[in-house]
């Protein structure tokens, strides 16, 4: 297909997009699920570009995501301040706090890897329970409406809500495929597989890996930002497994390096936990088993299943698109 | 070809050692434009272990200049960045990428756009993304690959033909040096022609070259000097018929006389 | 020479996805026999000998029947063809890279039968045929240099004991002096009552000591036939017109 | 006739899976057997009350999904809360959807703090009130050493404040000689009691939650440690279920509570009577105080409901809110103006593995 | 004393992470695969002794085999489902899929078992020992020791024996293991029925020390991740010093400053550690 076709049919495909809400019946569970798949896809973006693209497991988006809802919960609760500072508010702290766990994690690997972000995760939840400033256990409350007064907008309800998150999730996707587009997006691969290779092909890894870092964590921190908004309420909780999972299933279920992948992971999931739902223990139950068949036996993922459906979901390499890479 | 001036790299007192042993020790060569130099050795003499030192993937004593211009202390993917660039000698791709999809890979320095490019000129990174898909392909059929294997992954595709991609990919979109560590194992026939029809091109167009190499028929037809290695020392420098009449580097190298 | 065949294959059929690799009627290895395989890159060498063990690095479809002294192996997993004394030392990586040479040459599957015409070779023997990997026997199989790994790799083959060994390009990355060396010691190997099936590249080397050359070319057998007479084959000249310039 | 007309619709969220499952599970019965109760009795204003259950998991994020979808399901009232950090999350969403939110069980202040919830309801004691009964019985019984093992939370931290408030508000002389603080999810407490028990204490105040594995762990291995002195847990943490897996352990324990099944004034109230043995005939289990007071937040909104002919939230969260009510099972119940039902405490020994209240208190 | 005490605890739990770590330590250091359902396979090894001992009235020492036969059982079947996977070396789907195991494990023991908290007791936890002021049980005894043969058969078997060195080749390139004649499956098939044996033993030593929830296992694994980490990827030795480390560590940490921290704080110094030294304590022999 060619790249000038693509680019017409995504953007179709992106105005179309906007209106599943009112195809499906336009009822508040629906948009409040909408908006809730809106905000995790867009959190799990983030991390796709480190599994799929840098091949490593970050365990530590949770912290991402975390520092976009606290920074938000703190500068619209306390601060006063409206969505679009607290945004760009949550975008300057998550840099931050990527720069710094990219300068820890630059010459660690694979587990090793996986092991230290996890154990960052598990130091910020600390930190998050137990410091008054964050709010503790009981967390951050009284987080105003999402109102942006010189747009005269302003979202009470999940559906008011939905352009924003719409919007957001838009965007996030477009980065992530012109990431992978890029110079960055190519750079990253090349690392990944075959880092010896990449260096005498004028790459330096750890600038690289640095970099898609700080690209990764404003997308996941956004997410924690609309998210903040959309609960009116934050804890500890979004450091917690529950999250992470979300992420990391949604990254891989659909089949790994697919642009839409982790959206329709995330709707999956969701969908399943809220309309579908047999209670807590049978979820598990059915999740877990999605998970293993569908990594253990269908090497292209769900997706895989649906060839003819495959065209919207663009294999995420260069124009022959040939290829399913399998290892990471 | 323009002028000769000055080497385009020099090496001085290069040295290696992995823990107690030495597998490099006070090695000295320079290479100019347009010229191809041959380094042979015996196994384990130290050859790869030097471009190891060149290129700065280990720690070495010594000095490196390219151009004139001292580069010891620069990390390595800056030397490829600067024209210096390499080959290994046990074939390395990027695996699970097509061919092609290898070759536009290391061909990003010219083509590729960067990251707010990217997402604010989607129409100017597709073109751009075509020119990368044409060039590379040419690239490809100019290092011997026909077109049959470019959408095949490396690992598919024969093993001589996966050792041109190699130097194809080391080549990557341009250097002034290049270091290809034996280029023919595992070439014959036309594919070895090919190579000797390569090699020679590149030299005309001025490249400097270094050539890693144990195949004599090979080495001795387009080697304008050479350089033997043995036990991480240098053995013997000089023109191809020195090389070959040198009783030393007859004992210790090619046995019996070719 | 007895006539025997010790290997034997009958129309062997490779391919991968779509296009046919490979396509032999008939290829077969006589006791004490060194068969020596050339032709062109992407001829079809490797394949040839991978599928005679089933075995491949990529995902191949593989037809035909392989015999080992007789007995079909067809269906047997590669490890279990290795077990009957059928080995292989492939192209590319042939050595544990994370182990030492020792441990390399130590790690065989133990008390695998070595019946009749399988000669185990022990480590002090290997060693003593390359003395270069004694000196290097502590260091792992990753700080070889590319011609010690080619001398592991058919140390190990031989530490196992092998009715018949295929060889594929043993000659890649061996100093000049070396690759008559080892080839020399392929031969002796064979008249000590070993049989060989061996790929090379280098055919001038390689028709020094080969009883019989099969010149491949795109997959099938071009050309066959005792060496002696191949030696002055136009077709082998023009195959390798490239080889000596 | 009740039968006829369709349904009043009441959402119910508490953990029915994980750690806290088991008496989510329970609180939910208890609140289906009083909603038969009510139903057998006419209704709410004629119409039967349908209970609409879900599980939060524990997850303020489930919590919060939960709560939307039975918004969308139209339920009058949403009574939910186990732990702090789901209601918190949830009162927003409830909030805003303006449908009226009661607070069974979670402790937390912030709860009442009106930022989530401008008209929260909540029954179970606060740490404030819980305080005063456990710094009242240190006080009685003499002790000078005194050590806390206290869950590291708003609300372990909270309810040892309350209690050491108390302490000095009625001035007693005592010497805090140990203070160990452990995650909630602990469940090996040795190292904690090592330093506790080389303080040598009078009495021991274990703060814990945690009743499905935390309490029950510490019990037992205070217990194997030979800790000397009294152990007394704090206000609600040793629920009958808590005794089950601690066994003999839990005898000598110290504990105080707001409700007792089969203990005056309760036992004699017809209202709680019928409520015990309803649940017990639906679910052959004898209610505990969260089980009771689940019950009682849907029929402490039943009267109301009754009383105002009304669901909507507004009318309904003022007429509770500094209200008081008649007859329910917890007897005359009075709710402050912050939406705090208050409750009168009793103190209670574990005697060969029951809960023994002690007559002495109040 | 106290501290001898709080020594007593620290030298018990150390020993006690060690040997829950150790069927991780083959997985990942020697075969290069990872196992997220460990903690879960924790909790279905205690149930299963719990199961054996309170349901079906069998002997603690038969409950314990019992409890590693279900171990190897499901081992044996997640690494039949992975083995493509793990052919591939796809570290990210194994990674992943093994959560899901764990997953599966984790709701289908709540179904069976029930959510309520059981104590797993046995003859040997019942029984405390009394010197003066310290206190300790035969169950903390029986973990020590247990696990210091343990590692100590494993490191021979890995360094010295054949099987280890097979696992290690077949963990380096299963392709050109294959060609030394070994079944590569077979020596995946085992090193995780393996690992599935090596937690259900530990369970059933560890576990009786708390009570037992089927929501349980998500502190051991990370734990686990911790111990094998931290002792350097694959190293057997590695692994047991950082057990005993962490249990020190955590022991004394909580002694002297607050057991609410420190778990975190542990945290704190292992990512200390791993941007320093990279390989973890001890150099790796196989692995990566
Ligand atoms: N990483 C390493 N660690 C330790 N020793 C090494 C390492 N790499 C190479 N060596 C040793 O250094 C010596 C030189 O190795 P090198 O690869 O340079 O030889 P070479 O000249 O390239 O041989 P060949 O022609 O066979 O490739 C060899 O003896 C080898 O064993
Ligand atoms: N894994 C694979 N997947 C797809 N095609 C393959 C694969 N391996 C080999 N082929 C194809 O089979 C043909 C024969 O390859 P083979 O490697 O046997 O040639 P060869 O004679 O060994 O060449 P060389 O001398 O370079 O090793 C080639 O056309 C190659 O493209
Ligand atoms: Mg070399
Ligand atoms: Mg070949």
């Amino acid at each position: 297909m060619s790249s000038g076709l693509k680019t017409v049919l995504f953007a179709a495909l992106a105005v179309l997009g906007f209106f599943v809400p009112m195809a499906l019946g336009g009822s508040g569970a629906i948009y409040a699920a909408c908006v809730l798949i809106a905000i995790f896809a867009v959190m799990s973006y983030g991390l796709d570009i480190i599994v799929s693209d840098l091949g490593e497991v970050s365990l530590a988006h949770t912290v991402f995501f975390a520092v976009g809802a606290y920074t938000t919960a703190l500068l619209s609760a306390s601060a006063g301040l409206g969505p679009i500072l607290s945004l760009a508010g949550s975008i300057l702290v998550a840099l931050a706090v990527a720069a710094l766990l990219g300068l820890v994690t630059l010459q660690l690997r694979e587990f090793v890897f996986s092991l230290v972000t996890y154990a960052v995760a598990v130091v910020a939840a600390t930190i998050a329970q137990n410091w008054s400033f964050l709010g503790g256990s009981d967390g951050l409350r009284g987080i105003p409406l999402f109102e942006i007064s010189l747009l005269g907008f302003s979202a009470r309800n999940d559906q008011e809500l939905w352009p924003v998150a719409y919007l957001l999730l838009v965007v996030a996707i477009y980065m992530v495929s012109s990431f992978r587009r890029s110079k960055l997006g190519k750079a990253a691969m090349m690392v990944h597989l075959n880092q010896r290779l990449a260096v005498t092909s004028g790459v330096d890894p750890q600038r690289t890996r640095l970099q898609v870092f700080l690209l990764s964590a404003p997308i996941t921190a956004s997410a924690g930002w609309l998210y903040a908004y959309q609960r009116a309420y934050i804890s500890a909780d979004v450091l917690e497994a529950y999250f992470l999972i979300l992420m990391l299933t949604a990254v891989v279920v659909m089949g790994r390096r697919l642009l839409l992948g982790p959206l329709a992971g995330v709707a999956l999931i969701l969908v399943q936990e809220k309309f579908f739902s047999f209670g807590g223990y049978v979820d598990k139950i059915i999740l877990g088993s999605v998970l293993i068949v569908t990594l253990a036996f269908l090497p292209n993922g769900i997706v895989g299943l649906f060839a003819p459906l495959r065209s919207l979901f663009p294999r995420r390499t260069m124009p022959l698109g040939k290829t399913i890479p399998e290892r990471s | 070809m323009s002028g000769v001036t000055g080497p385009v790299l020099r090496v001085e007192g290069l040295g290696v050692s992995y823990g107690a042993l030495i597998a490099l020790d006070d090695v000295t060569w320079s290479v100019r434009e347009g010229e191809i130099l041959g380094i042979i050795g015996p196994n384990g003499a130290g050859k790869s272990s030097c471009y190891d030192a060149v290129t700065h993937l280990v720690r070495r004593r010594g000095q490196v200049f390219l151009n004139g211009e001292e580069v010891t202390d620069i990390a390595p993917h800056l030397l490829a960045e600067r024209g210096l660039k390499r080959a290994f000698q046990q074939n390395a791709f990027f695996h699970e990428m097509t061919v092609l999809e290898n070759m536009m890979t290391v061909l990003q320095d010219r083509y590729g756009t960067g990251l707010l490019a990217t997402a604010l000129l989607p129409f100017t990174e597709a073109r751009r993304r075509r020119d990368a898909v044409e060039d590379a392909r040419q690239r490809l059929l100019r290092f011997g690959i026909p077109e049959a294997y470019h959408g095949l992954k490396p690992t598919n595709i024969p093993y001589g033909t996966q050792r041109m991609l190699s130097i194809a990919l080391a080549y990557g979109s341009g250097a002034k040096a290049l270091l290809l560590d034996e280029p023919a194992a595992g070439l014959g026939g036309v594919d070895m022609t090919h190579l000797i029809d390569l090699l020679i091109s590149l030299k005309q167009e001025g490249l400097a070259l270094v050539v890693i190499e144990h195949h004599m028929d090979l080495i001795m037809s387009v080697a304008d000097k050479i350089v033997v290695l043995e036990q991480g020392r240098l053995l013997a420098t000089g023109s191809p018929q020195q090389i070959q009449s040198d009783p030393r580097v007859l004992e210790a190298y090619l046995g019996r006389a070719q | 020479m007895s006539t025997r065949p010790v290997l034997e294959a009958t129309d062997l059929k490779v391919a991968y996805g779509g296009n046919l690799a490979l396509d032999l009627p008939c290829i077969a290895v006589r006791e004490r026999e060194l068969v020596g395989v050339v032709g062109a890159n992407g001829a079809g060498k490797s394949t040839l000998v991978n599928s005679l063990l089933g075995w491949s690095r990529g995902s191949p479809k593989v037809s035909g029947k392989v015999l080992l002294d007789g007995r079909d192996v067809s269906a047997l997993p590669p490890h279990e063809r290795v077990k009957a004394g059928l080995l292989l030392i492939p192209e590319g990586k042939l050595v544990f890279t994370q182990m030492s040479v020792e441990e390399n040459l130590a790690s065989t599957m133990d008390g695998a039968p070595t019946d009749q015409g399988r000669r185990r070779y022990s480590t002090d023997e290997v060693y003593s045929l390359f003395p270069r990997l004694y000196e290097r026997r502590h260091h792992l199989g990753s700080q070889l240099s590319g011609g010690e790994r080619q001398m592991l790799g058919i140390a190990r083959a031989l530490r196992l004991g092998p009715r018949a060994l295929l060889l594929d390009e043993p000659s890649i990355g061996l100093a000049p002096r070396l690759v008559s060396t080892v080839l020399e010691t392929v031969r002796s190997l064979v008249d000590s009552g070993l049989t060989v099936l061996l790929v090379e590249q280098n055919v001038h080397a390689a028709i020094e000591v080969v009883d019989r050359l099969v010149l491949l070319e795109r997959g099938r057998i071009l050309a066959e036939g005792p060496a002696s007479e191949m030696r002055d084959d136009p077709r082998i000249a023009e195959a390798y017109l490239g080889a000596h310039v | 006739h009740a039968q006829a007309q369709q349904p009043v619709k009441v959402g119910v969220i508490f953990p029915l899976s994980g750690g806290a499952g088991p008496q989510g599970q329970h609180v939910t019965q208890a609140i289906q057997a009083m909603a038969s109760i009510i139903n057998e009795s006419g209704g709410v204003m004629g119409r039967p009350i349908e209970i609409v259950s879900r599980d939060d998991e524990s997850t303020p994020a489930v919590g919060v999904s939960r709560a939307n979808e039975l918004i969308s399901e139209g339920v009058s009232v949403i009574i939910e809360g186990w732990n702090s950090p789901v209601t918190l999350a949830m009162q927003p969403v409830i909030n805003r959807a303006g449908i009226l939110d009661i607070t069974a069980i979670s402790k937390a202040d912030p709860i009442l703090s009106g930022e989530g919830n401008p008209l929260a309801v909540r029954l179970n004691s606060s740490n404030s009130q819980d305080g005063a009964v456990i710094a009242k019985y240190i006080a009685d019984s003499g002790a000078k050493r005194v050590a806390f093992l206290t869950e590291n939370d708003a609300y372990g931290n909270g309810a040892q404040e309350a209690i050491e408030a108390e302490l000095t508000k009625m001035n007693y002389q005592y010497e805090k000689v140990a203070e160990e603080k452990f995650p909630f999810s602990q469940a090996d407490f040795r190292v904690a009691l090592t330093n506790v028990r080389a303080a040598n204490p009078d009495v021991t105040v274990a703060i814990n939650a945690n009743e499905g594995l935390g309490m029950p762990a510490l019990i037992r291995q205070a217990k194997q440690s030979r800790l000397p002195g009294k152990l007394v847990t704090a206000v609600g943490t040793v629920a009958p279920s808590v005794i089950k897996v601690a066994g003999e352990a839990a005898n000598g324990v110290i504990g105080a509570d707001i409700y007792f099944p089969d203990v005056e004034p309760f036992a004699s109230n017809p209202e709680n009577q019928k409520f015990v043995k309803k649940t017990q005939e639906m679910f052959n289990y004898t209610p505990d105080k969260y089980m009771a007071l689940g019950a009682t937040a849907l029929q402490v909104w039943a009267k109301a409901a009754n009383e105002l002919k009304s669901l909507d939230k507004e009318p309904l969260a003022k007429r509770i809110r500094g209200g008081s009510f008649e007859g329910t099972i917890m007897g005359d119940v009075k709710f402050a103006s912050n939406g705090q039902l208050e409750s009168n405490h009793k103190l209670f020994t574990v005697e060969d593995q029951k809960i023994v209240v002690r007559p002495a208190s109040n | 004393m106290n501290l001898t005490q709080q020594l007593i605890n620290g030298i018990v739990l150390g020993h006690a992470y060690a040997l829950i770590a150790i069927g991780w330590t083959v997985l990942l250091g020697v075969a290069r695969l990872v196992n997220f359902g460990h903690g879960q396979m924790y909790m279905l090894g205690a149930f299963v002794t719990w199961y054996g001992i309170s349901r079906l009235g069998l002997p603690y020492i038969l409950a314990i085999p019992l409890a590693m036969l279900i171990g190897v059982v499901v081992g044996y079947i997640m690494q039949r489902v992975l083995l493509q996977l793990t052919l591939k070396q796809d570290l990210v789907s194994i990674m992943i899929v093994t959560l899901g195991f764990g997953y599966v494990l984790h709701g289908a023991a709540a179904l069976f078992f029930g959510s309520t908290g059981q104590i797993l007791s046995t003859p040997l936890s019942m029984q405390d020992i009394y010197w003066g002021d310290l206190w300790f049980t035969y169950q903390d005894i029986a973990i020590v020791v247990v696990t210091i043969l343990f590692f100590a058969a494993l490191k021979y078997i890995i360094d010295r024996t054949r099987l280890g060195r097979l696992a290690r080749m077949v963990a380096e390139d299963p392709q050109l293991a294959e060609l030394a004649g070994i079944n590569v499956k077979r020596v995946y098939l085992g090193v995780f029925a393996f690992e599935g044996a090596a937690v259900a033993l530990a369970a059933a030593l560890v576990a009786p020390r708390t009570p037992i929830l089927t929501s349980m296992g998500f502190e051991e694994v990370i734990i686990t991740f911790v111990v094998v980490v931290l002792g350097g990827i694959g190293s057997v030795l590695g692994s047991y010093l950082a057990g005993l480390a962490l249990g020190l560590f955590v022991a004394f940490f909580g002694a002297f400053v607050s057991p609410a921290y420190a778990m975190a704080a542990a945290f704190a110094v292992l990512i200390a550690v791993l941007v320093i030294r990279p390989g973890g304590l001890a150099v790796s022999p196989g692995g990566r």
